[in-house]
């Protein structure tokens, strides 16, 4: 078990030492050391935390996928190699749900600073709510079924989530769309200030760590706990061989 | 051609059954009409017949929606009912041929539901239609489709689960959204004439896109699903 | 399909090959262990009782043989293959009797049937004589959910009969059944393992079951499970 | 005082249920959610806040009406499971306490989700209340009541029906109409401003007084009901 | 309540009272008559065993008596009332375990005794002990959702038990139980004839079953139905 190892240990805490350092030195960055915005004043500082936990959101689903999908691959083949696939889908559809969820709340609180409404039916919006959506839907099916089918009924289910999300963004570009434009390769106007950088880089670095720390302590877990019901049923196993036929 | 077959039987397996007791159709021919009636006394269609059109192919999605999935439930908790579908996962048959029998069959069903739903909410709402009608009868059936498909298949899924009644809908309803936004849009563009025909065109083939890509994966999934424990 | 009285169990020549081959099979539910290594053999053409207390892990046996269910750990082979490649020639009947209420006992034979077919025509089993075997009235205009127990039970038998298998998988078949009925199914049993198969194999019959009494003349091996493990005289070895 | 004991026994029996699980409270609450998003997306309540604002009670009844069904047929599937029901109907004690106990605990469970929905409700479709907000606050669980009791009855009625899923929105929503219709104007009412208080006081005067009646129907034919072979 | 062997039929002083009289009773179910023109009578401490192959009607006897079905044609009385009005004084088990499956045993049995109170406490029947008679402990802290079969069905005779019934009602109180814990069942129905009754009534029992050999030391009477008339000898006169 990879969780009784010291060193590994270590190496969790000094990760997550790492990223708590990197979240601190974020935070001041983009909290005391960037200029004010001209045009949206202090609570243009969100950007520093709507933008990163954004970015990394598109991100965690797809690991969903792959590991999905080397859950079915393995399914049959190598069954314990499939329960880790399996731990890791679950933990990487859990952290996709929270960062969608921060990047849906920070997003709210900035549209109500400035478009003076918390929500509109725009295209990047409602793509990011299909998304919370269809990964709240993946955790539903988990509990709902019973033990024993819900993996691999889960990542069926993932491997739809995982087709429809580009769908959703196919189909609705076409809309009006009040939110920003893409900063980065956009038109000629788009990349940001200079002064900005470094809280954007430094946001972008700690929640990015800081996605993969709980991604790992959550799979973690689930690990032990796949093992943990292993052992149990060993035991019985061999306890009742231990008895005399 | 003896998948063909497969389908076939399968198919008339279920039109037999639905067929003795009319179970399906009749409820969600009502469900569909009870929908509509609420959202006319929500709505006051007379009163703002503007407001209506554009209301107005929402609320027919949403009435077919919500109508079939519980038909679409039902549809197969007649499979599970003398655990029939272990006899099913039991047959050599290929269980995609099971799966693309009862969506045709299911298809049939909310096809029938339509044709005497639409003349009916054209009559409640009041609707003229402004723009090119025969685009509905594209739109219908190809909306139609991939509600029912993926409906059919995560009817499936969620077989042995707890709660079936109720996680139909949960995990129906993300996945189809864009296939709903897109019916929604191109059938409020023909009622309306607000879109131009390049515009509905465009949704029409993303409807045709989505049906396609639904309908593999599906096909292709089935069998795990079906088989797993 | 005479029904002639061949009650006793009737000595078969010993086939070397095995049926269903169970390597150390483990099965487990979440923490509880509902098969427990079992390693077992059943020769072709015999047929096996398997006993047990209640939750002994009988029909989790029988629906891993079905490959209904997969084993946790361990392998099953039947006639050397997977269970998956076997279908066409195995059948499983459990207590339930896995019909549709809707359709008459025809309609329903015939469905099934169609699922065993491999080229354009129906024509692996045929329903009228299966019905007829386990004497049901193949005209008989009744949907199945009006039949009683024991017609429903028949017809049941007559659909896993109908697919002609060699391997045939029965949980419980005589529960709930009245003595007489029961006995009907008993000599219908004893009368199958008669019927040649076309390839020239043999009738494998494994079955669970709590009324010993009523196994007994069939059974060539009886086989006891207890917690999730078979103790009592191996069977097929 | 035996009749209330009763009462709460059967309600502290289905809460404790519903804890062991929590899946109906889920799934509504997941499930109007997914509804209002379907709304949303079909009616695109930006592009026309004024529309918007008349349709949202509407939408908001609409959505609560459908969760709701899905939970109100779980929580007597319940009972059916192991035949409880039969000792349910075995037992000496009175009858209407079993349904009392059970449409409050269902009353509880759709409170529960309004007050999760309600501020998301009105966030996404970005609705300024306009008249005065505390009425809702009566409205709500006048409205939640007789969406309740009727529903906790009829689920009972069709309980040992073949298509139980199917019939209970069958017959719940003509019931409900009349109740349906004063909800929706009198919550369309508070959020335009579009009804003087007089308009408002009477749709809620008749929410009321259809509470009161329904309640007491439930409760006097509930036995009949219940031990209907 | 001590679980002394008492299987032996215990000759009872024959009590005149009738516990239950059928007065030609018929159930027709649609145009299928499952009772026809039944009239029989159980004296009040009597063990009836019903047999019957089938579709007889046990079960449609046995509800009827219980109150859950009106009888198409005829009367019932219980101790001289409608079953509606003697609810307190029976209790009914039928081959579904009638108990919630997320619920522990206790929070079942405490549930089910709090139906029957007619005061402010809940002191009618007492869980524990009922749970303790039929062998289980009262501590265990799982759903019965995951109990085996037979432990499901000794709660539910925990359930029906506790109520202390002056007319116990089982319907094929052996079916899928092994033959240990049937005859453990059997000893306790066979004790729970023993139980004094507080106003200073007797015990009856009446049940259904296909396991003859089983019941046969527990019967004062047996009866046999068939096509839903009774035929054998007449129980209770
Ligand atoms: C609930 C509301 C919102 C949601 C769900 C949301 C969602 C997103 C998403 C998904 C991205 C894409 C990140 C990427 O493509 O890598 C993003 C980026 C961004 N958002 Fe938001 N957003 C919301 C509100 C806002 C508001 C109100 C503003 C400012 C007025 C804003 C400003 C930005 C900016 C500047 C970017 C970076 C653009 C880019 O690099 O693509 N967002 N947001
Ligand atoms: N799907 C399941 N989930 C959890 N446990 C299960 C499941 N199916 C079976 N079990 C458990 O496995 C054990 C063996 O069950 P099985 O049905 O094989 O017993 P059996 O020998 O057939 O008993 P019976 O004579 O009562 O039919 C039981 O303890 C049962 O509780
Ligand atoms: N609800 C019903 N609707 C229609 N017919 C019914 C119904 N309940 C029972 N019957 C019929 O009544 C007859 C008697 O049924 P019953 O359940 O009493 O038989 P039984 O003697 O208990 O048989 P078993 O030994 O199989 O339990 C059967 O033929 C059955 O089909
Ligand atoms: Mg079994
Ligand atoms: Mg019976």
């Amino acid at each position: 078990m990879e969780q009784r190892n010291p060193t590994l240990r270590s190496v969790g805490w000094l990760w997550f030492g790492i990223a708590v350092a990197v979240l601190v030195v974020g935070f001041r960055q983009a909290i005391f050391l960037t200029p004010t915005d001209a045009a949206q004043g202090d609570a243009g500082r969100i950007f520093y935390y709507h933008v990163p936990t954004a970015m990394l959101s598109l991100i965690f689903p797809y690991l969903n996928f792959a590991a999905s999908l080397a859950y079915l691959f393995w399914r049959t083949r190598d069954p314990l190699k499939a329960l880790s696939a399996d731990a890791f889908a679950l933990a990487s559809a859990e952290v996709a749900v929270v960062y969608a969820s921060i990047t849906l709340i920070t997003g709210s609180i900035w549209g109500r600073v400035a478009w003076g409404i918390w929500w509109t039916w725009d295209a990047r919006l409602t793509s990011m709510l299909l998304l919370w959506l269809l990964y709240v839907s993946y955790l539903m099916l988990r509990r709902f079924s019973a033990t024993g089918q819900s993996q691999t009924l889960a990542a069926v289910l993932s491997v739809f989530a995982a087709v429809d999300v580009p769908i959703v963004y196919m189909s609705i570009r076409w809309w009006r769309t009040q939110h920003p434009a893409p900063v980065f390769g956009g038109g000629p106007n788009s990349g940001m200030d200079k002064s900005m950088l470094p809280a954007f880089f430094w946001n972008l670095a700690a929640w990015a760590i800081w996605g993969i720390f709980i991604l790992i302590f959550r799979f973690a877990l689930q690990r032990r706990r796949q093992f943990a019901e292993q052992e149990a049923a060993l035991q019985a196993i061999e306890a009742s061989l231990e008895i005399p036929q | 051609m003896t998948y063909l077959h497969h389908v076939l039987d399968h198919l008339r397996k279920d039109l037999r059954l639905e067929w003795r007791s009319r179970d399906s159709i009749n409820g969600m021919l009502f469900f569909a009409l009870l929908v509509v009636v609420v959202f006319g006394l929500a709505f006051d269609p007379a009163g703002y017949p503007t407001t209506t059109r554009q209301i107005s192919g929402g609320v027919l999605w949403v009435a077919l929606l919500f109508a079939s999935i519980t038909a679409l439930n039902l549809s197969w908790a007649r499979e599970l009912r003398n655990q029939v579908l272990e006899a099913q996962r039991m047959a050599p048959a290929p269980a995609s041929a099971l799966f693309v029998g009862k969506a045709l069959a299911n298809m049939l069903f909310v096809l029938v539901v339509e044709a005497f739903l639409a003349p009916i909410f054209i009559v409640f709402f009041n609707l003229h239609v402004l723009g090119n009608v025969w685009l509905l009868a594209l739109i219908l059936p190809l909306g139609t489709w991939a509600l029912v498909v993926n409906g059919t298949f995560f009817a499936a899924l969620g077989l042995r689960a707890r709660n079936r009644e109720l996680l139909l809908p949960l995990l129906l309803l993300p996945i189809s959204l864009p296939a709903l936004l897109a019916m929604v849009q191109a059938t409020t563009g023909v009622l309306t004439a607000d879109l131009d025909a390049i515009q509905i065109n465009t949704w029409i083939k993303q409807l045709v896109g989505y049906d396609i890509i639904f309908t593999t994966i599906c096909i292709l999934l089935f069998e795990t699903v079906l088989n797993a424990e | 399909m005479p029904q002639e009285m061949s009650t006793a169990a009737t000595t078969r020549p010993a086939t070397l090959a095995n049926a269903v081959q169970l390597d150390s099979v483990s099965k487990i539910y979440g923490s509880f262990a509902a098969l427990r290594n079992v390693s077992t053999t059943f020769s072709a053409g015999s047929c096996t009782v398997i006993l047990g207390e209640n939750g002994a892990g009988k029909s989790t046996l029988l629906r891993v043989v079905a490959g209904l269910i997969n084993p946790t750990r361990g392998s099953v082979t039947i006639f050397s293959e997977s269970p998956h490649q076997q279908r066409r020639r195995m059948a499983y009947m459990s207590h339930s009797p896995m019909l549709y209420d809707e359709l008459t006992a025809m309609e329903n034979l015939t469905y099934f049937a169609g699922l065993h077919r491999s080229g354009g025509c129906a024509c692996v089993g045929s329903p009228e004589m299966a019905l007829r075997a386990v004497g049901l009235d193949p005209g008989l205009n009744r949907p199945v959910g009006q039949y009683s127990q024991g017609m429903r039970q028949r017809t049941s038998l007559a659909r896993v009969l109908q697919s002609d298998p060699e391997l045939l998988l029965l949980d419980e078949p005589f529960s709930n059944l009245d003595a007489a009925s029961a006995q009907h199914m008993v000599e219908l049993l004893a009368d199958f393992r008669t019927w040649p198969v076309l390839g020239g194999g043999s009738r494998t019959i494994l079955m669970t079951t709590h009324q010993t009494a009523l196994a007994k003349p069939l059974a060539d091996n009886t086989l006891t499970m207890r917690n999730g493990q078979v103790l009592g005289p191996e069977g097929g070895e």
